[in-house]
């Protein structure tokens, strides 16, 4: 049992990969002494140096899109945008150069890098710090886009996110860096990318929950358990590619789904996962509605009474199970 | 009215000593802050302008009232120089109803649009746009309003201040870029971030005048703002201002600040602008060490009222959550 | 009958409005003599001088944050973005900007602009010109996105775009510039945002489609006729707001839906109309799945015949809307 | 040799008569792009560089082959300087599965990865931070090599020229930014957009050197490109050169050219780098009129056969659609 907290498991695996593999390296704001805003990369430019733990000016469109170059010529960047809501600077160089240059290239030359970032609320870090906009980046071709949820899985996605050759973005979770997972593996070890974690067995009604949805998504499950219903919980890990085949078995056998992610709910990546069980031979032993959770559509408030009741809390989540059941 | 040196625009005794208390009361705000912040008692996070009053104070000072500023996630100051209420300030950091921003914005969002604050803002480099289309609809109404857009050394690394910068120069648009260089960003140094002495150099790049002031020096300042104001009131397009200073504290919450010495930091609390006005003040017999003192207090009791205000303000109403997205 | 392509209507409408509203002026990248680069706003700057059709250096960003901040105080603005993906480069001013001050603000202050932009595959402009992000925008609380299919449309949603007091998304689209509709008043006239027309009145299927789909299905619709199919087509106008009524309503009518736009299937606005329909009163009348048609998840290739590959076209319509009558 | 003029590097005559035959390929190659376009023969839209073969041949001519480039949507001259192979190129166009980009990328996109042309660029300015990127490999594998990032003076306005010259700068990267200063954006003039006359003066925003140069002189951009080449391999850092130039035709097709005076192109175009080289190479006797005419009418026949290259080369498969888009 080695219990590791998230960001820990983070660093070790950017420790161990940067040991192994001279082509790594990370840029970004603060990474340096600082260690980063939310403390990942502390400690990690005593060992490597500031030419590998390269600290950057405030210029988002300009470190990824270097970090794009430097990818397109042989190395594998690893970007760290302090608050994914900067990403939004960046969208030119994501969406329109990382993710597009092999195929309108015609197949020639790729971009093998990680773009790590946290997203989420909680924190009352407010409007623009807080945002989850993963459904951005997976619309967009080209792109692979990961959200792990717990330490273990940080770690493991992220040396298949740093192997993968293509552009990664790799969503972490504000209010989870401090969580930690009991039995972290101390050697590298790899969780592909496109692989679902069925979190929690079960068999009434599954809930697809996504980064810090799925704790609230395991509490909801415990609680109802204790009223007598079963409830599968699914953490899809990264959302594309997205394991459709482990999502359908599961709806087939419990019937009944719920899809909660943190983002708001207007145009997020739940619709796709809803329409996509329901497109999916899934649809005949839907006996429910896939129900949907996510953030009220608003900017996220500062107060945090406002702010909790804007995202999708355990009970929201209780109540949504109870919905689809009582649906015939 | 100065003697030994030559202020502009001329500002009365009692002009004077309001700059000096705003100053104290900017300082205290913020020092009050950090200490709801060191005790949890204040949720997200916050950025203090604690040594940077006078590039606060300063440039607002010499514009008018309806003249207009956008500021930056290090607001505070900005905002109270600009005459908001400090009771409404720090209820929005209690995140209270009576807050300027209801409690939806908190530290980082504080605006007052009718009264010029265009607002904090979250985004490093965010508000120089915006203040170039603020004096965009100055120049197309023809309203004599001049802007201040406040922003960081790190913050002249982005593409908004390039290309901001630009528009407004090439429309001749009445704005004033204020940098505020406090030597760091979160912790790059600015002389690990930029290859050039002075960020003000970069106005060559636009065809502006670029001028360096002392930001501890709030009589360099005014005088140095008021220039540019002028400058840009009479059509002859933006001025890009960089003030030297630095802030004492750390960058936000949880900063240990390993990036610089103590001794820097010393140094630097040795050239306070505050004191330094203060003494001028009193060795020009405009005020007295005792009167100062009072000054000072008074500031002080002011910041201790607006907690006051703030703790005894409700909290919003859950029901306000989906109110204020759409006008 | 008094025919008027779409570019002219739209430019109709901005004369109009800018004759009586002194606030309102043009921003934008070659708008001036040049025309715009689809032609738009050819020869308004002989009629309002370059004072209020503002010829802009190549800086989205800086363009965009000036349009919001003179929008903030006073004017009424409508940007050009020559092409709509290089709304990446605008993307931190409209969604951390644009669509949260006022909330942010606490209620204070309104952004009353309109960004007027080109999307859309058909032309050849390959990956980096031809994108259709409206999924993006519409996912941000605070801004308001209209995609006008037809001139007649594009003109009354122009005047409700202006008049709105904020940020609005006005999508038009190159295929569409050259097309027109037979009988646009010449009088200006506003469609209320929200509002979604039926194109077509059918009993059997409801397409719900958004621009240049509109076409497609109606061709489809036309087609599918002659077998005997009648098929209902929902142009929803405005993705937000989203006249949800109108289209619930056709279903419970029909009983059976295709949803088709030419974003990228994966992640697009699709999925939020077809859960959106799932999760109504609609879900029970439905005798099919909800079908999405969307692009193919790559970007946008150059050559003509992999481009019309990528899109759905009216065979695909036809295709989908006899899917869904085969389906029990 | 050349002895009039003092050249670096110096170049052979074989090769001197090299860079004359490339500079008319580049101008007949896009001639009979503007062609057929017209004629409705190509699908999409093109940007063409007659009139900047100087700028494209130029700094090509003095980096080495592992050397980079990061080009432009105007970028079929820095392709083939670039050394790209004229059928492929042309196959691109005509969007078969021959061309560079298997028929996917056309115009915009033609890129050759391997050899060092990391591509075409349909946003403005959206190379630059990816040249920037380039030389940071360099650095960083002490791969001693340069990178040339081409972009226009339109583009020198976007947030990404001044992130990267930034970030070049801090970090001493090998790069040269060239920035082909063609006088326009597509209508926009540079007058009318940059409010300085010469937008190499923006390197004092960066600390680096700023060169103008004459982009219809070969030599000069050649001995300019060649000093900053060094420069950024003594590991000194960038450099930015801009060169004057022109585009003889419109932005793209259907372009009224309503922005600009027939007179002013008239005399861009009697400035022609092209005959000013070829004049040279005749009076230095490096070649004979009727020599020099021999392999203007070998590059036009080049051109004539990438099209029926083109022309015979098959469309790519539907089933390619998927294809490519992960590695
Ligand atoms: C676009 C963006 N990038 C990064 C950040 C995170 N951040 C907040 S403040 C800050 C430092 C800003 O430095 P500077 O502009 O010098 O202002 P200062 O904090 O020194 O007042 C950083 C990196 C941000 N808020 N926005
Ligand atoms: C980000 C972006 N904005 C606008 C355009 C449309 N556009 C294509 S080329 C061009 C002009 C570019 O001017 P310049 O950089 O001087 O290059 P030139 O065309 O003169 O070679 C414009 C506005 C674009 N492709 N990308
Ligand atoms: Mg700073
Ligand atoms: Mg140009």
């Amino acid at each position: 049992m080695r219990e590791l907290t998230y960001v820990e498991a983070l660093r070790e695996m950017m420790s161990q990969e940067m040991r192994e593999n001279e082509n790594v390296f990370l840029m970004g704001e603060d990474i340096g002494v600082y260690g980063g805003a939310f403390g990942v990369t502390r400690g990690m430019i005593e060992e490597f140096g500031p030419e590998r733990v390269r600290n950057t000016p405030i210029s988002e469109a300009g470190i990824t899109g270097s970090a794009i170059g430097s990818a397109l010529t042989g190395m594998q960047p690893i970007v760290e945008l302090q608050f994914s809501d900067f990403i939004t600077i960046a969208m030119d160089q994501l969406a329109n150069q990382a993710a597009k240059l092999r195929y309108m290239y015609g197949g020639k030359g790729n971009v093998p890098m990680v773009l790590r970032t946290p997203a989420g609320s909680g924190t009352g870090a407010a409007a623009q710090h807080s945002q989850s906009l993963e459904a951005w980046v997976a619309h967009i071709p080209g792109l692979k886009v990961v959200q792990p949820s717990t330490a273990y899985d940080a770690k493991g996605l992220l040396k298949a996110a740093i192997d993968d050759p293509n552009p990664v973005i790799f969503y972490e979770h504000k209010l989870l860096y401090k969580t930690s997972s009991e039995d972290v593996p101390e050697e590298p070890y790899s969780i592909p990318l496109g692989q679902a974690d069925v979190k929690r067995e079960g068999e009434d009604v599954t809930i697809i929950a996504t980064t810090v949805m799925v704790h609230r998504a395991l509490e909801a499950a415990k609680s109802l358990a204790e009223e007598g219903i079963s409830v599968e919980v699914i953490d899809p890990r990264s959302i594309v590619p997205l394991d459709e085949e482990t999502i359908i078995q599961s709806v087939i056998k419990t019937n009944r789904v719920v899809v909660a992610h943190e983002a708001v709910k207007r145009g997020g990546y739940g619709g796709e996962i809803a329409s996509m069980i329901t497109e999916s031979e899934a649809f005949d032993f839907l006996d429910a509605p896939v129900k949907r959770l996510g953030a009220s559509p608003v900017p996220v408030p500062y107060n945090p009474e406002l702010e909790k009741a804007m995202t999708p809390q355990t009970e929201d989540l209780i109540r949504a199970v109870k919905d689809t059941l009582n649906r015939e | 009215m100065l003697n030994s040196v030559q202020l502009y625009p001329e500002k009365s005794n009692d002009e004077l000593l309001s700059l000096l208390k705003e100053m104290w009361t900017i300082r205290f705000f913020d020092e009050k802050v950090d200490e709801f912040f060191a005790k949890g008692m204040i949720h997200g996070t916050t950025h203090l302008c604690v040594g940077q009053e006078v590039t606060a104070t300063g440039p607002c000072a010499v514009i008018k009232e309806e003249d207009k500023i956008t500021s930056t996630h290090r607001g505070h100051g900005h905002c109270i120089a600009k005459g908001a209420d400090i009771n409404r300030m720090m209820a929005e950091l209690f995140g209270r109803s009576t807050g300027y921003c209801k409690g939806k914005g908190g530290s980082m969002h504080i605006a007052d649009v009718e009264k010029g604050n265009l607002g904090a803002n979250g985004i490093v480099g965010g508000g120089i746009p915006l203040a170039t289309g603020a004096a965009l609809t100055s120049k197309m109404k023809q309203k004599d309003e001049v802007i201040l857009s406040y922003f960081g050394d790190g913050a002249a690394n982005e593409g908004s201040f390039h290309e901001s910068l630009n528009i407004a120069s090439i429309w001749n648009l009445p704005v004033i870029f204020i940098c505020e260089n406090n030597q760091y960003g979160m912790s790059g140094s600015v002389k690990e971030m930029v290859n050039i002495e002075h960020i003000a150099d970069r106005a060559t790049a636009y065809g502006i005048p670029g001028k360096v002031v002392d930001g501890n020096d709030l009589i360099e300042v005014m005088n140095e703002t008021h220039e540019a104001v002028k400058h840009a009131r009479d059509g002859k397009g933006p001025v890009l201002i960089e003030a030297k200073t630095y802030r004492w504290k750390g960058h936000s919450k949880s900063d240990a600040r390993k990036y610089r010495t103590r001794e820097e930091e010393q140094a630097w609390k040795e050239a306070d602008g505050i004191k330094r006005f203060r003494d001028l003040l009193i060795s020009e017999e405009i005020v007295t060490e005792e009167a100062a003192d009072n000054l000072r207090k008074e500031a002080k009791q002011e910041v201790e009222d607006a907690v006051k205000y703030a703790e005894d303000s409700p909290e919003p109403s859950i029901d306000t959550l989906m109110e204020d997205v759409y006008a």
